[in-house]
């Protein structure tokens, strides 16, 4: 059984979700990528909390172009950015990764050198 | 020819720079010499005190309507002629200068050209340019040739004068796009005028007060006002004694140049609405300015303050509106011009030799530097308006129209308007500077003299140069104390027709 | 007439000029230079005197255009001559003439000789071209230069600090009063646009002077008449001012200057109000009596004559207060020449005694100085009002004026005349009659040469001639109706009407005999050598200290003026640099000190409010500078809690 | 569908191809190759683009070949340009210069097509193609702890706010329905501007940029990272990605204003424009930009950070220019760009070389350099009175358009406010003056000596001199950027 098979059966609730679902999910993701970025400590966690946010915006556009007048553009715009969030990430981890070289330890608060 | 004067210390400048240090004073003094000659042929040259002659209107800056606009009727000779006359006798003055001469004496041709260019500058674009060439080179003459506290005083001034003129360029930019006619921008002073005369406040309203008193500020922080003038006694006690002859004699005249061509021509009414405002300011620079005088123990500090106190009047005349008044504003800022310079020659004289300025130190001097006390002496007399020199012509002339300045309404007998107390209230000052200068001159030159002062290699009497800096100077005052129809016809026709415009404006606002 | 009035003023003008530039190097220092100015002006002033006198009296009248000071006609400046100002000329130039002469013997081997000379030609040219004006403007410019010169001469001498002090309480006490020719100046040129006498008077007549400021313009003039010729309260500098050389005394605080304040109050008569007239004549009657009491009880042989002077200048306001215009200035000239001579007396003396100015160390000096008593003698009975003599004749005359209008007035001029005859026979006695006092003195004292001679014999010539009413020049040229409509016609009197024979009859006795008490007095109580009054001793005691302190005027004028002064120049400065930057300091020192690393250098704790400003803007930047913590965290959660908060707000407004 | 449009970005691709192939072939040879191959490349974008006939129809719906591209084009070919040869002399970097030069080019392509994109994907596209190229760049040199801990804090700072903007751009693209500019300003004609999310993606958006043009509340990376990179690349930074923001943004800002410009009828007094949501924003973060930038470096010691926060200020005059909104407000904005380059790139160049002969870049160690180095004092003297905005000086003018036309539209306060951070400006640049002519040495104290090549003082000549003619003689440049303004508004 698939499972497609199972949707037909109606065995399942299918209520379908609606758009604002969708934005719903995304928002949370969206906020917890944000709450990540500005609790941990570790560069890398925040790169991750970066990552989270951007993928809240990819779902974003997905579920829009699902449901809004987007033909395929939105989807579109999610490929480029995961596109993009990679080659950001390799940077990110590159520079962070120098960081970690000169100071064995990443945690951010200590790297407060420049200030004034 | 105009052009060619104003930009002639420009071409000394370079030459400066080509030539070796040693010759920087003498090609700054040649310079200025030029400058004055060119400056009489330009003034006989001119057929009528009341147009502008010598005008050239060429287009600069087409893209907003900016030309190239300059001429000079008789209010902008005469300020020309002192801006020439103190310049020379400060080049003079400044021989002794031994820091970086060369450097000294190309900011002093720099600050030569901005004092000429803005009293001929008839458009506004180019004028607020040349008011603003003249900080650059004063900020660097108090700052890299002045006292011990230089550093301090030189960024005050330019602080100071640049807020009032970034205050100004407010009121400038709103005055003219309000104006701006359907060919462009109007930025001419001649037409600006011409229509304000004619249709009252350029801008009306609450905004038009808002300019009037930007431009006001602008031109205040120069003269400079009662709240404003903090920074002169800073200035000129660091400054070095050229620069600061310059400072008294030329700089401060050009705030009250700025309000006589620009503020008050521009904005009658508004002028009207703020006369008894300005006229207390002008009471308090007086009285104030001649009591702190008083208090100070700074020979140079107090020659500041007294500066303070004698341009109270040329405020107070601006406001009082009527043709004597006016006149008189106008006469004190050419009699104060002379008199300051000669005031601060003579306190270099004493510093060149004592290397310090408190008063209670000196004493005595007179016996045994008797020219320097003649001259010393003559200054004094001069600045506390003795008659037979041009501070009691101006001071006389100031509070007469003040005085006249009164008007009833013949119906119901109140008064319109009247600035008679501020006459009143200002004769206090006339007593003040009296006692003040006497209690100077005292000080320092009567008395025992303390031993220091006595060996006469160490303290020398008057030098050939310093005669030459202080007779001029002397002279002139002289000759404008005995003479000043001579000055007077020349900017009589346009203070006249301003003051008829400012009466005006005044009956318009009381009746 | 108008080259005479011309060379009139040439004359010193070319003597200071010459003698300041050159005097040193010239022979005797340039004293012959400076006669020959002032001489030149005396025989001109002569002969102008005696062809208005014996001549036509008609005014003379040239002027030029000077300058235009508003829309008005322009200024103008020029010379006025009528039978009023040929009298001041004769007797300024005269004056002038025989204090050059004295001086060449009194001044003799001074280190600055030729100095003196010089500031004396500034002087007698100044005091000329206030006589000669033809308008006010003109006038007040003579009247501050000869301000200036007495200022120089006072001062001569001001290696010494009284001198020096002297002089400068004498400038800013004249200066006060000129601050009321100013107002009155000011006034006049906003009603009838021009400071031309004649111009003022035809605004006056036609009546569109207004009455308040006429009035104010009429007390101005008084008021500097008051500092110019020290009546109450402005005669403190008077006294001081003998600390300049005795000549100086003669020339300025006897003929010339203190009767300045007269010739205005005289040359502006007929603009003057009713009650400007009576507020003079009181002042003159109370200065007149204080005056002559404060004299009584100096020691000083100048500064008797300086209150002796005051006291004759209030007469002489007493005078012209209650409209007797002739006689007021009819007194000014014949006191000029009287009291001049009793200075150039006294000169001689302090001269023969070294220097000595103190009344209780002369005495007997009569037979060592024979010239000197005898003319000295002339001027006490002429000023005592003795019949015969000038001091009689206008001080008569005062008197009849002020009966006919102010009884009470009459009773005060009464008194003072006597108190005059009485403290200048007490001046006489201590210093000529009676035993010497200081041996030494005595036996060194000797009479002055001819140059100081000479003018004491001239001058006790004219104090006995000029009085006598048959020479008549004082009816021809003082006649008050040439002055032409006067606003307070009714109160002048006429020459006839002072003299009117039932007032005459009246006065005339009280006069002769207030004089003759007061000189009998005189004798009897100084004849044996007393220096004090010594009735005055026990009951009194409180009077005669007043009179010694001069009613604490000085004092008075030191706490009210002098100290609130000085204490609001430092107040002032202090607000100026320390009180409105106090606020700052206060600032500094309170809060904002405790900021984090940033400290207050103290070149910022200046002046004022400026510095308020570029505080705040500091404080602004340590707390920008300060949020830059270098904590990247700390950046990320600021900017989006900056997004967060503007969400919230948004959703609320 | 013709391609030409895209040649100048073509041209520096090429270049950068050029350089990576260099770099690789060559392993010996000088690092002068790459380095003309770079700047060759950029001169030759640059007048291609100048050469482009500007047509409003976009090339693949996505970029937009108009007038504002052109100049916005040649302006970082130029910048990109003048930062090459400004660290010709760097042996910062040890690598022959490869990765430095490859990552210049690629963040200028990145800025071209940022300002020709009309679509929102390119537009986030190129956002990012800018941006990753500088945290390579600002991390350049490894050794440095100070460099590695400012490209950090760039690349976190950067990659959150970039995540934000995206946030807001999914909402704008779904809410208007499509990706193109066009779509979205004919959803905000009706009315979608209205909705309260509309406003919060605004909000979001203006995250992204205000990041890129260091606006107040996303301004806290620019003063580490200025003061840690070496002192060219800050200059890059400070110019042109500044200027590249300030580009997208504008075409950001049209979308969103279609009906016309402007707003209230007579807002004479008004103190903040209210055209739209974003307007507002700009208009308040303008104010504290300015404010926050020019208070902050009165308390600055060192001259990077000094110029990081002047910089900062100036980013807050030209909101000002963007939130008036009128057409000679974006004329005087491009004006202002320009002006900004000839001083920001001299300013930082000078602080580079002061900082490699003197090691340090404290203020205090410029005491007396007037007496070792006239020269260059007064050139600083120059770039400094120029940065306040001085008559004389092209600053002066640059200002001058921006308040005429903030005063012209009414905003009275808004102006005033803007000339007195001005006199504040003049405290702290005056300061640095100060330091350099008017301190008195105390004795044994020897004056920083600066050697400079005939390449520095070259370079120094062409930026800081025209500083003074352009000053008076600026009417071709302003006709210049008149241009290009009905481009962007017609859109």
């Amino acid at each position: 059984m698939t499972f497609a098979d199972i949707h037909l059966t109606g065995l399942l609730p299918t209520a379908t979700v609606g758009l604002t679902g969708y934005l719903v999910v995304a928002a949370a993701v969206f906020s917890a990528g944000l709450v990540t970025v500005m609790a941990r400590r570790n560069a890398v966690a925040i790169l991750i909390g970066i990552e989270l946010m951007l993928n809240a915006a990819n779902l974003n556009l997905v579920a829009f172009d699902r449901f809004g007048p987007l033909e395929v553009n939105g989807q579109l715009f999610a490929l480029f950015i995961l596109a993009i969030a990679a080659a950001e990430a390799a940077v990110a981890l590159a520079i962070v990764l120098n960081v970690f070289d000169a100071r064995d330890r990443i945690d951010v608060d200590q790297i407060d050198a420049l200030k004034g | 020819m105009l052009s060619f004067l104003v930009f002639l210390p420009l071409i000394g400048l370079l030459l400066i720079w080509g030539s070796p240090a040693r010759f920087a004073r003498s090609i700054n003094v040649l310079t200025c010499g030029v400058a004055l000659v060119i400056n009489l042929i330009l003034a006989f040259g001119m057929k009528t005190w009341d147009g502008y002659s010598h005008y050239v209107q060429v287009d600069w800056i087409s893209a907003i309507g900016v030309h190239y606009e300059i001429g000079v009727d008789g209010l902008g000779m005469v300020l020309l002629l002192l801006t020439t006359f103190v310049s020379l006798v400060s080049a003079i003055a400044s021989w002794r200068i031994e820091k970086y001469q060369r450097g000294y004496h190309m900011m002093f041709l720099l600050l030569l050209t901005g004092m000429l260019g803005v009293f001929v500058a008839l458009d506004l674009f180019l004028f607020y340019i040349f008011w603003e060439i003249m900080l650059l080179p004063m900020y660097f003459l108090i700052g890299i040739w002045g006292g011990p506290n230089r550093k301090y005083a030189s960024i005050k001034f330019f602080l100071y004068t640049l807020a009032g003129s970034v205050l100004l360029l407010a009121g400038v930019l709103i005055t003219v796009f309000q104006n701006a006619t359907d060919t462009g921008l109007v930025w001419s002073i001649v037409e600006l005028s011409k229509t304000a005369s004619v249709s009252g406040d350029l801008v009306a309203g609450g905004v038009g007060l808002f300019c009037f008193i930007g431009m006001f500020i602008g031109f205040a922080v120069k003269v400079p006002c009662f709240p404003f003038h903090t920074w002169l006694p800073d200035a000129h006690v660091e400054a070095p004694t050229p620069i600061s002859m310059i400072l008294a004699g030329v700089l401060l005249k050009m705030g009250g140049y700025g309000m006589i061509r620009i503020a008050w021509p521009f904005f009658p009414d508004a002028a009207a609405v703020m006369g008894t405002a300005i006229a207390a300011i002008s009471v308090i620079a007086i009285v104030y300015g001649a009591f702190v005088a008083m208090g100070q123990t700074d020979f140079k500090k107090m020659i500041a303050y007294s500066s303070v106190s004698h341009m109270g009047f040329v405020t107070l005349g601006l406001v009082a509106g009527t043709p004597e008044a006016i006149n008189g504003a106008m006469y004190m800022m050419l009699a104060h011009g002379t008199i300051s310079a000669m005031l601060f020659m003579i306190v270099g004289v004493i510093y060149d030799r004592a290397h310090h300025r408190d008063m209670d130190r000196f004493g005595g001097l007179a016996w045994n530097m008797p020219k320097y006390f003649v001259l010393a002496s003559f200054a004094f007399f001069a600045s506390l308006g003795l008659p037979g020199m041009s501070g009691f012509i101006a001071e006389f002339t100031t509070f007469t129209g003040t005085f006249a300045s009164h008007l009833v309404d013949p119906v119901t007998g109140d008064v319109i308007y009247s600035y008679r107390w501020a006459a009143f209230a200002a004769l206090l000052g006339v007593v003040l500077t009296g006692a003040y200068y006497l209690i100077a001159l005292q000080k320092i030159y009567l008395g025992k003299t303390p031993k220091v002062y006595t060996d006469p290699k160490t303290y020398p009497d008057v030098s050939l140069r310093e005669k030459l800096v202080l007779v001029p100077l002397a002279a002139v005052t002289l000759w404008m104390g005995v003479m000043p129809a001579v000055f007077m016809d020349m900017y009589k026709p346009f203070t006249d027709d301003l003051a008829v415009t400012i009466t005006n404006a005044m009956k318009a606002m009381g009746g | 007439m108008l080259t005479l009035a011309l060379l009139i003023l040439i004359g010193p003008l070319v003597g200071f000029v010459l003698q300041s530039l050159f005097g040193k190097k010239l022979p005797r220092q340039g004293d012959w230079l400076t006669v020959i100015g002032i001489g030149v002006s005396l025989v001109c002033s002569i002969w102008i005197l005696f062809s208005m006198w014996l001549g036509d009296a008609t005014p003379f009248k040239a002027s030029w255009d000077w300058f235009q000071m508003g829309a008005g006609d322009a200024l103008s400046i020029g010379i006025y001559i009528d039978g009023l100002t040929a009298v001041m000329l004769f007797v300024v130039a005269l004056v002038a003439f025989l204090v050059h002469v004295f001086s060449i013997g009194y001044m003799h081997g001074d280190p600055k000789y030729w100095q003196f000379f010089a500031w004396l030609q500034m002087f007698s040219f100044s005091m000329l071209v206030l006589v000669l004006a033809n308008n006010l403007l003109h006038l007040f410019m003579g009247w501050e230069l000869v301000g200036l010169c007495s200022y120089k001469l006072i001062g001569f001498w001001s290696e010494k600090p009284d001198p020096a002090n002297a002089a400068r309480k004498a400038f800013i006490t004249t200066r006060i009063g000129d601050l009321g020719m100013m107002v009155a100046a000011f006034a006049i040129y906003a009603a009838c646009g021009s400071f031309d006498f004649d111009k003022i008077f035809a605004a006056v007549e036609s009546g569109n002077f207004d009455s308040f400021w006429l009035g104010m313009a009429g007390m101005g003039l008084f008021i500097a008449a008051v500092g110019k010729s020290a009546q109450m309260p402005l005669h403190v500098w008077l006294p001081d001012a003998m600390e300049g050389p005795t000549p100086v005394s003669a020339l300025i605080h006897a003929a010339t200057m203190v009767a300045a304040g007269v010739y205005l109050v005289g040359r502006m008569m007929p603009m003057l109000t009713p009650d400007v007239l009576t507020v003079i004549a009181t002042v003159g009657a109370t200065t007149g009596l204080m005056a002559g009491l404060i004299a009584l009880a100096q020691d000083d042989i100048k500064k008797v004559l300086a209150y002796s002077t005051v006291s004759q200048l209030g007469y002489m306001f007493l005078g012209l207060g209650t409209g007797a215009w002739h006689a007021g200035l009819f007194h000014l000239t014949t006191h000029a020449f009287f009291k001049a001579l009793m200075f150039l007396g006294s000169g001689s003396v302090i001269h023969a005694c070294h220097h000595e100015q103190d009344m209780r160390k002369m005495g007997g000096l009569w037979k060592k100085l024979p010239v000197t008593g005898t003319t000295f003698f002339i001027g006490v009975l002429a000023i005592a009002g003795l019949p015969f003599l000038s001091g009689f004749y206008s001080k008569d005359a005062i008197l009849a004026g002020a009966y006919g209008r102010f009884p009470h007035l009459f009773w005060i001029g009464l008194a003072a005349a006597v108190l005059t005859a009485f403290y200048m026979m007490r001046l006489f006695v201590m210093t000529f009659m009676g035993k010497p006092r200081d041996q030494h003195i005595y036996d060194h004292a000797h009479e002055g040469g001819i140059s100081m001679t000479l003018p004491l014999i001239v001058l006790g010539f004219l104090a006995v001639v000029s009085g006598w009413p048959f020479l008549g020049w004082n009816t021809k040229l003082l006649d008050p109706s040439s002055m032409g409509q006067v606003l307070a016609m009714p109160t002048i009197l006429s020459y006839e009407q002072e003299h009117a024979s039932n007032i005459v009859a009246v006065v005339m006795p009280l006069a002769i005999a207030a004089g003759l008490i007061g000189l009998f007095l005189g004798w009897l109580v100084f004849g044996k050598g007393a220096d004090r009054v010594p009735a005055l001793k026990k009951p009194f005691r409180w009077m005669e200290v007043a009179f010694q302190n001069k009613f604490w005027f000085d004092e008075l004028f030191r706490e009210l003026i002098l100290k609130p002064g000085y204490a609001a120049a430092r107040f002032c400065t202090l607000i100026d640099s320390v009180g409105v930057d106090g606020a700052v300091n206060g600032v500094g020192k309170g809060g904002v000190k405790s900021g984090r690393g940033s400290a207050w250098t103290d070149n910022f704790i200046v002046d004022g409010l400026v510095r308020l400003t570029g505080a705040i803007c500091q404080v602004g930047g340590s707390i920008v500078s300060t949020l830059q913590s270098g904590r990247v965290r700390m950046y990320l959660s600021l900017s989006v809690g900056v997004v967060a908060i503007t969400l919230v707000l948004r959703w609320l407004l | 569908m013709d391609f030409s449009s895209i040649i100048p970005v073509a041209l520096v691709t090429l270049g950068l191809l050029g350089v990576i192939i260099a770099d690789l072939l060559g392993k010996g040879q000088k690092p002068i190759v790459p380095q003309a191959i770079a700047v060759l490349a950029l001169l030759a974008g640059a007048l291609s683009a100048l050469g482009l006939e500007q047509s409003n129809d976009t090339v693949l719906g996505v970029l937009r070949p108009d007038a504002f591209t052109v100049i916005f084009t040649v302006f970082f070919c130029v910048v990109g340009a003048m930062t090459i040869i400004a660290t010709t002399r760097g042996e910062a970097f040890r690598s022959p210069g490869g990765e430095f030069l490859s990552m210049i080019l690629a963040s200028v392509i990145g800025m071209a097509v940022l300002t020709m994109s009309v679509d929102l994907i390119c537009l986030y596209l190129a956002f990012e193609t800018v941006s990753i190229p500088s945290y390579v760049l600002v991390g350049m040199r490894r050794a440095d702890p100070k460099a590695n801990e400012s490209s950090l804090k760039y690349v976190l700072f950067g990659a959150v706010s970039s995540a934000l903007m995206l946030y807001g751009l999914s909402f704008i693209v779904g809410l208007s329905g499509g990706t193109s500019l066009d779509a979205v300003a004919a959803a905000v004609q009706n009315g979608a501007g209205s909705q309260p999310i509309f406003v919060v993606a605004c909000l979001l958006v203006f995250a992204g940029f205000a990041y890129k043009i260091s606006a107040v509340p996303f301004h806290f990376w620019a003063p580490d990272v200025y003061a840690g990179a070496p002192a060219s690349v800050g200059g890059f930074l400070a110019v042109a990605s500044k200027a590249a923001g300030f580009a997208a943004l504008v075409r950001v800002v049209a979308a969103m204003t279609p009906e016309g410009v402007g707003d209230a009828a007579d807002p004479m007094g008004q103190l903040l424009p209210e055209a739209n949501a974003l307007i507002v924003i700009i208009a308040v973060s303008a104010i504290i930009t300015m404010t926050f930038g020019n208070l902050a470096a009165l308390k600055q010691r060192e001259i990077k950070r000094l110029l990081a926060w002047s910089s900062i200020a100036h980013a807050g005059y030209i909101m000002l220019a963007v939130t008036v909104w009128s057409p000679y407000a974006l004329q005087a904005l491009i004006f202002y760009l320009i002006a900004y380059l000839f001083m920001n790139i001299a300013a930082f160049f000078i602080a580079g070389i002061a900082i490699r002969e003197m090691g340090t870049g404290e203020l205090r160690s410029f005491r007396g350099l007037m007496t070792s180095n006239p020269g260059l004092a007064v050139f600083m003297a120059i770039i400094l009175f120029s940065l306040t905005g001085l008559p004389p000086f092209f600053g002066f003018i640059a200002k001058y358009h921006v308040f005429y036309a903030v005063f012209e539209k009414g905003y009275i306060w808004l102006g005033v406010i803007g000339l007195v951070n001005g006199v504040i400006s003049l405290y702290y640049y005056a300061r640095v003056v100060a330091y350099m002519f008017l301190d008195e040495l105390e004795e044994g104290e020897a004056p920083p000596s600066i050697r400079m090549s005939l390449v520095d003082k070259v370079f120094c000549a062409v930026t800081v001199i025209p500083l003074v003619p352009l000053g008076l003689f600026w009417a071709p440049i302003w006709e210049w950027a008149q241009a290009s303004i009905p481009a962007v508004l017609g859109l």
